[in-house]
């Protein structure tokens, strides 16, 4: 009874209008992922780039639209799912994790993609977050990190740096800031990775393989917010930073960096990342990145290499690898149970425990 | 009372009872829950109506001897059918000086006391402070008095059994369920099949436990303690199971997975007294239903609200602190107007409180518990087995208006087990649903455009092509849905939502009530006060006066006739395990005067002080 | 109203009103919040009575242009004391076609209409539907209208100034204000000073807006608009301060700290409209006055309960959907029997709803919004500057009775500004806490002995030597405070619960009223609808219609004297912008039937629409 | 105006019996600690043994029982703060960081400590604890793992092992588990240590270290439910398991373990642990620990060790390292606004912004 209970929500009404329309077999393109709702962003904010990428890469995945889901809590960055025409939850503060989290289980056959913010996601919303992490739910979680709550007018947030002077800390603020690829890797993710708003290639590349990754995907996406913390990634966006301070992870590739590759990164004795001269130490000394170590310590290491996006910061995916999908899990266990007991018959679950007959 | 009455004597020379009120109490450790379950389970296959009611402390295992530690079950069985566990026993069983202490007070005059002597030793007295031994300084002698050694005669009778000495002794609480079955003419038979294939696994403590079940029985015989019989009841023809509150509302829900044809989700934390369904639901997986444990009752309300809109029926399930932490999000349901159900299986209040007591005083954070005018609509159990009816209508009203329903039920009904006559499959209430499947608007779809009749919005999930749509928390325009901050339409909207459930008092029964003609006083109650206010009425009519009742199941929006009934009395008398409720709601919808009867002890109401009560009422 | 009186001339030539409504509306990026606070504050020092009304979407920046984007400010002013920021505006500055599309309708036929012909293009105009432009159309016929090129003159006007286009341009609000400034003979140096302060690092910023508000001031000089005078008011004499809700709140907080010699510890997480509480605050730290931006909602009550465990005054401030959040904590200080207080400024629900516009839906949330039997005081502020005063009683009864108080205002009175009579320190209650030093039990301490009056419980605080305890939310013994599950104590905690919130009717002023004799109608207001509610029966004693009304600022309990003050009527009114929550609370309490006016739009009532409600209810 | 706001508070009370008696001055003992109320764990719960322990450090520590807060949730772990004679919180489910955030926060004079399980603290407060962590709250947080539920009887928690057959996953868990030490570190802890109820010497070291240590000290206590979760630790308490299995961290040696040493830690050059045989790769390769390095990298790649407590397992302090504390932060923000603006002033407070004269 699992299947002909759980199918028939999906089919009856796909066959209606045949699957096929707007349907994988259909070639979408990214006008079909705008929804008609007005955008209402700041203009100038980081949002919109990040939007455009998201639209420009929806095509590729061969998903039809009606089985997408995008799901956010509250914040500037949650509005994101009006603007998708594919369905979508605005959620509540924090929550999307755990609303995510529901529409993914229930409905494996969906592509869930969570929107949240360094606050909707990492302040109120950290447990769900890196519980959503821990499961291994097939969720696809993009963080816009601006540094700030926007949508409130420009408090610090928990990944704002520690002096840092706003509405609610006009001394300036004394918390010690989350790295976000840290504590997800802390929480067991199976995917993390780190990119930019205005990254034109590199952003919709992180996309790409997190859509293709089984489990749940965690991008940290460095977005600036030109009204209450303009220039917060300055270190990476501006001239001569942007070639002096991305450092690109590339599987199977050494990690080097700057104009001319003439900087690199090497795993110390004790495990720790240093940032090095290539000159000095020579190539074959630098850390190859490995994305798919079973073991996040490296991934660990090399988040450690910039605190806050302040200097040389590692771009990319810092991990990716297999771990069972919570949700198959429970499908699985579903079909076990009606092959080994038999499909539900409520009659039988009645009759059966403490029983006796009355004529 | 039977016990007034000059028993008569069966063919096997037995007293007859036509009931008995029996309370095992013990040690934690001493498996008295158990014990109580397994005979209410033998005289149910045996025939007799019957209630229970399971009383134990939050701790797990607080030290053993200890007040603090002491674990009850109360059964009552019947040959008629009864409404109660029953106010006070007529038979105690107390495995420890603890026990004897906590419970004494409630044995009837002349009752039956059992005791474990074995367990009446210096430390044990002592910390509970008895400075004599009650056994032997005459205390007792109000009452018919047994003290049997309870933990040596198990030692003995496990020899062989090939179990340690601590196994051996844990299994005395077997032997005092063999006492009572031979005194009360129990087979033993159902008892034996249930520990063998319980300790399948683990066949020298099933023999242990079998070897202790029939010396007590023995023992009984031997000792010739006094036997008494309780005829089966008539009751109605038909399949009958025993059945808790809990495994009633599971069941519930399930079936109307299967009336609907909807996949069931339930996202739940695990908090007392609601465990149990998360617990029988779990089991159920060949019926296609998935839960999940969730980090904690928020992400439990919001995983379920994320089910529901995916195209499943969301279920959360908690008790009155998980209540707290969800009100956010099935606020974000009740503007999304998304069909979930909410249980809350309610306990004494407020924080914390009394974990594993019963209690109704969440009726008005059900009904007013959300920020802003957020109108839901609340159904409420009434006994064990009426878990499965409201589970089902709570799913219906949902299903069909597009709203998040809240269920009420307590302590008291999630752990008490009744008989529950079987319903017939046919009988059940097809919930089939229609998903939207088109465009409403020319090639666009509205997910607000509203049915005229019920007001439900169309319920489009994904998966369907062309009805991609958004929704959210934010104010939405009717029909189109999009956001909308525009004056007017949040007027309409807020009219709306409160309209939507107003509207359901077309869809459900009617109050009915019970009066005898020329009565003048109305109960009127809801909940969990179903059995004790009967039992009252019963007595009150004994007495030969006129008393008329009614019971609530629909608290938001109440039936439509209400007003009507309860302008028909003179005097409404509202009895509830709260500090006035219900009243509160009766009042200042109807500006009706109440009469409140309120008790907040954690304990059910006793049939007896409501009838004293309401008397005063009727007389004065 | 002044447009028809004709108007005098005063010794300048100014054409004489009594009052003026100014509303300030364009893009959000325009600045008209500012703009409009600017002109407010020359008109406060001049010495009109005020009022204001700042009006903005939930978005911080909606695209430019959009009717989504607009933002507007109203401001009231007048030689006499007003109520209200004004029903609708007689003068209305647009400074975009979607300023004006989204607020002509709201301007008095014949009104003045001011708008920044510059912003009038094919691209603006066609963003929110203009087929014409109604600057030419004609359509604008029934209004004094002036159009100004306001972006040229201002960018002509900053050359020199050093700033680039984009900031030039950004000055364009300056110029209006210095238009509307010479209009109704506002000094310009107050706005002058500020913005040299403000700008004090950016000079040739500081200097661009200086030109342009100049330029402005220049412009309606030589264009010879229309010149008008409002007098100052006739205020009772004093020093007077312009304040707004949540800072007159935060102000209130700080002077109980002061009056109390306790420290103020506020646990916050920021949400609109409550997030200015904590910003007001944190900036006060030689007060002494600890900030925290907690995590969530969850913890910054959790950590306002552990500062008042501490002897601090732990304090929390949110808005409806945090106060969800907040309700299991709350339920826990209420166990603890804890003073903390629970700020809630009221904003549109349900669920997120509408976060930049006002309601009163949430005061059956605060009443029962937390399982179990949960009563606390509730007050409300009814004015923006009487936010002072509720922040000082709720943090007074807080204290005197060891309990959660929840204080109820709104995002009406958050945001609005009136002047305000800065109260004497003398003046303000003296709320010296004694703390247990001793035990009170022999040589125990007994966290729950109570106080005979109050039936407080001592406040034993960390550093006190041999008054250790624990306290939590299971129930607890009376007067030791130990762990207790027995169902006596358990009612008898839960009345004493009870009856001490209901003790502080004794320490409550009564309820006021104010009636014509005569008069049968009793306006019954609680919160932000004071204003409104004022200037209504000022209308319709002006008809010479005999009108009571009576405001409560005490919500639970209810004075002592409100049932006696009500029954003196024969019809109770009560407006709420909500769907009737204090008339529910009314119903239930005194069985006294309401006639309900409800306005659930996000937006104040008007006096007008009151006016005439009420006038059918005496009339009819 | 801060001083005078804040000491009358602790003085005022204090000077009346004179802050000597049970004060620091006063030696106390084991017993002073022990509170008036009946224990109410589960005969043979682990529970008792870590009481017993903290029962005898707390009278070295020199502190006052009237300067000491013990705050938990709920739980069985959390009914702790009853059984101490000192001032305690028994809080709700989760909420116990927070709390105590709120305790220490406005009293920095006070020692604080936190008892919470692995429900407590890891599934529905996650949020707070990785928050408190982040902040360098001066809290001692003790977390009971003992990998299940006990409270609610017998639920799996956040630290249960895949497959875990419990009341709610009679068909097997399908949760990926935290890991406490991970997750801490990845939450920025500046001091994370693991041990065990039964360590009758290694417990109370750790919880002296807990004690001297400045700012947020995070305890991971393996704690045998003998109801629910008998011998979950059985690999550590187990006779055979006990010495193979115990992997003890000492600052400035290399890692070594088993019987006779014969076992050891190395990292390799990806900056992962792993367990050799010392024999085989010479005492001198081994991973010498260092519990003050700043980057958490080792003490992460120290906590992928063992995943959970069913081999060779790392007890000891991970980490221990200076960071500023939250409280005192603000105290000297306080400080130093008093100091620069004067100590506040009521009616100067309201007399200053947009103020006027009507006579
Ligand atoms: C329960 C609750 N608390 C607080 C808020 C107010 N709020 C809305 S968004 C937000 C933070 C936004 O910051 P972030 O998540 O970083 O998103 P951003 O706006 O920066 O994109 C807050 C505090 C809310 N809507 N709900
Ligand atoms: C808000 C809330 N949700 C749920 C519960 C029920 N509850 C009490 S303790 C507990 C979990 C206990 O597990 P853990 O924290 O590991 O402590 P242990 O009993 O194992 O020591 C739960 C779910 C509660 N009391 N409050
Ligand atoms: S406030 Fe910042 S984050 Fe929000 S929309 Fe504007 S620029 Fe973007
Ligand atoms: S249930 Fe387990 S954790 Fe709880 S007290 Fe008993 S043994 Fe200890
Ligand atoms: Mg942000
Ligand atoms: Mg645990």
């Amino acid at each position: 009874m699992v299947e002909p209970n759980r199918e028939p929500i999906v089919d009856d009404v796909t066959q209606d209008r045949g699957v096929t329309e707007g349907g994988a077999t259909a070639t979408l393109t990214r006008e079909d992922f705008v929804s008609d709702q007005e955008v209402r962003w700041c203009p100038g904010c980081g949002d919109y780039a990040i939007m455009a990428a998201v639209q420009g890469v929806m095509p590729e995945l061969g998903i039809p639209r009606e089985k997408m889901v995008w799901v956010s809590g509250i914040g500037c960055s949650s509005r994101f799912p009006y603007y998708m025409n594919t369905y979508g939850i605005h959620g509540i503060h924090g929550r999307a994790p755990a609303i995510a989290t529901g529409v993914a289980t229930a409905r494996p056959d969906l592509s869930v993609w969570v929107v949240t913010g360094d606050g909707d996601g990492l302040s109120i919303g950290g447990n769900h977050l890196i519980h959503a992490l821990r499961r291994n739910v097939n969720l696809k979680i993009l963080m816009f990190n601006n540094q700030i709550y926007g949508l409130t007018k420009g408090q610090y947030s928990p990944t704002s740096e520690i002096g840092k002077v706003t509405k609610s800390t006009p001394f300036g603020s004394l918390e010690h800031p989350f790295n976000p690829v840290s504590i997800a890797l802390g929480a067991e993710a199976s995917f993390v990775a780190r990119t930019l708003d205005v990254e034109r290639k590199h952003l919709p590349e992180v996309l790409r393989r997190a859509a293709a990754h089984q489990g749940s995907a965690f991008i940290e996406i460095y977005q600036n917010c030109n009204i209450f913390n303009d220039g917060a990634f300055i270190a990476l966006t501006g001239k001569e930073g942007r070639s002096a301070n991305r450092i690109y992870l590339e599987h199977g590739k050494p990690i080097v960096f700057g104009a001319n590759h003439e900087k690199g990164v090497r795993m110390t004795q004790e495990g720790r990342c240093e940032i090095v001269n290539v000159a000095d130490v020579g190539e074959d000394k630098l850390l190859v990145h490995d994305e798919h170590r079973d073991d996040p310590s490296l991934a660990f290491a090399l988040s450690r290499v910039a605190d806050g996006p302040t200097g040389p910061t590692p771009l990319g995916i810092f991990r990716d690898v297999q771990r069972p999908v919570y949700g198959e899990g429970i499908e699985q266990q579903l079909r076990r149970a009606s092959e080994s007991q038999g499909p539900g018959d409520l009659e039988k679950l009645l009759a059966t425990g403490d029983t006796w007959t009355v004529n | 009372m039977s016990q007034q009455a000059p028993p008569q004597e069966d063919a096997t020379g037995r007293k007859e009872l036509d009931r008995v009120v029996i309370r095992f109490a013990g040690d934690s450790g001493d498996g008295m829950q158990l014990t109580g379950d397994r005979f209410t389970s033998a005289s149910a296959i045996f025939g007799n109506d019957l209630a229970t009611f399971p009383d134990y402390p939050a701790e797990i295992r607080a030290p053993a001897g200890t007040l603090a530690g002491v674990s009850a079950f109360q059964v009552h069985f019947a040959d008629f059918d009864i409404l109660t566990p029953g106010d006070q026993p007529n038979v105690l069983v107390a495995m420890n000086p603890a026990a004897l202490k906590a419970h004494l007070k409630d044995l009837l005059p002349g009752g039956l006391l059992i005791v474990n002597s074995d367990a009446f030793d210096e430390r044990n007295l002592e910390k509970v402070g008895y400075s004599a031994n009650p056994l032997t300084d005459g205390s007792l002698a109000g009452y018919q008095f047994f003290e049997i050694p309870m933990t040596k005669l198990t030692v003995e009778a496990v020899k062989g059994s090939g179990v340690n000495k601590k196994e051996a002794e844990r299994s005395k609480n077997m032997l005092a369920l063999g006492v009572i079955c031979w005194m009360y003419g129990r087979p033993l038979e159902p008892t034996v099949a249930w520990l063998e294939k319980k300790f399948s696994k683990k066949p020298n403590i099933a023999d242990a436990n079998i070897a202790a079940l029939k010396a007590g029985h023995a023992f009984g015989e031997t000792a010739e303690l006094s036997a008494y019989s309780v005829k089966p009841a008539v009751l109605a023809p038909g399949n009958y199971k025993r059945i808790t509150g809990n495994q009633a509302l599971a069941y519930g829900l399930i079936a109307a997975s299967v009336q609907s044809k909807l996949p069931l989700f339930l996202g739940s934390y695990p908090i007392t007294p609601a465990s149990d369904i998360l617990h029988e639901l779990s089991r159920h997986k060949n019926f296609g239903v998935r839960t999940v444990q969730a980090e904690d009752e928020i992400a439990a309300a919001g995983m379920a609200l994320g089910a529901s809109f995916s195209g499943h029926i969301g279920v959360t399930t908690t008790s009155g602190p998980g209540l707290d932490l969800k009100s956010e999000t099935i606020g974000l349901a009740l503007s999304m107007e998304l069909p979930m159900v909410i249980v809350d299986i309610q306990r004494g209040g407020p924080s914390t409180g009394l974990p594993t007591k019963t209690e109704q005083s969440d009726l008005l954070h059900a009904m007013y518990g959300r920020h802003g005018e957020a109108p839901l609509p609340i159904v409420a159990s009434y006994s064990p087995s009426s878990c499965f009816w409201a589970a089902i209508e709570a799913t219906r009203i949902a299903l069909k208006f597009m709203t998040p329903v809240i269920l009420l039920s307590d302590g008291y009904l999630a752990n008490g087990a009744e008989p529950w006559r079987i319903p017939a499959i046919e009988k059940l209430p097809d919930l089939t649903v229609k998903f939207a499947s088109q465009p409403n608007v020319g090639d666009d779809f509205w997910p607000y455009l509203r049915d005229d009749d019920t007001l439900a919005r169309p319920w489009a999930i994904p998966g369907t092509p062309g009805l991609q749509h958004r929704l959210g928390g934010l104010e939405k325009a009717d029909g189109t849905g999009n956001i909308s901050y525009d004056a007017d339409n949040h007027q309409l909207m807020t009219d709306l939502r409160q309209a939507k459930i107003k509207a359901i008092e077309e869809d459900i029964a009617p109050l009915e009530f019970d009066a005898d003609d020329g009565a003048t006083v109305l109960i009127l109650g809801w909940g969990s006060t179903y059995g004790a206010i009967g039992a009252a009425v019963r007595r009150i009519r004994a007495r030969g006066k006129k008393i008329a009742r009614a019971h609530l199941r629909h608290l938001n929006p109440f039936p439509k006739n209400t007003e009507e009934v309860l302008r028909r009395f003179d005097k409404i008398v509202v009895p509830e395990m709260n500090m006035g409720q219900l009243s509160k709601l009766v009042r200042s919808e109807f500006l009706i005067p109440t009469i409140n009867i309120n008790q907040v002890k954690g304990l059910p109401f006793r049939a007896g002080d409501l009838e004293n009560r309401v008397l005063e009422i009727i007389d004065g």
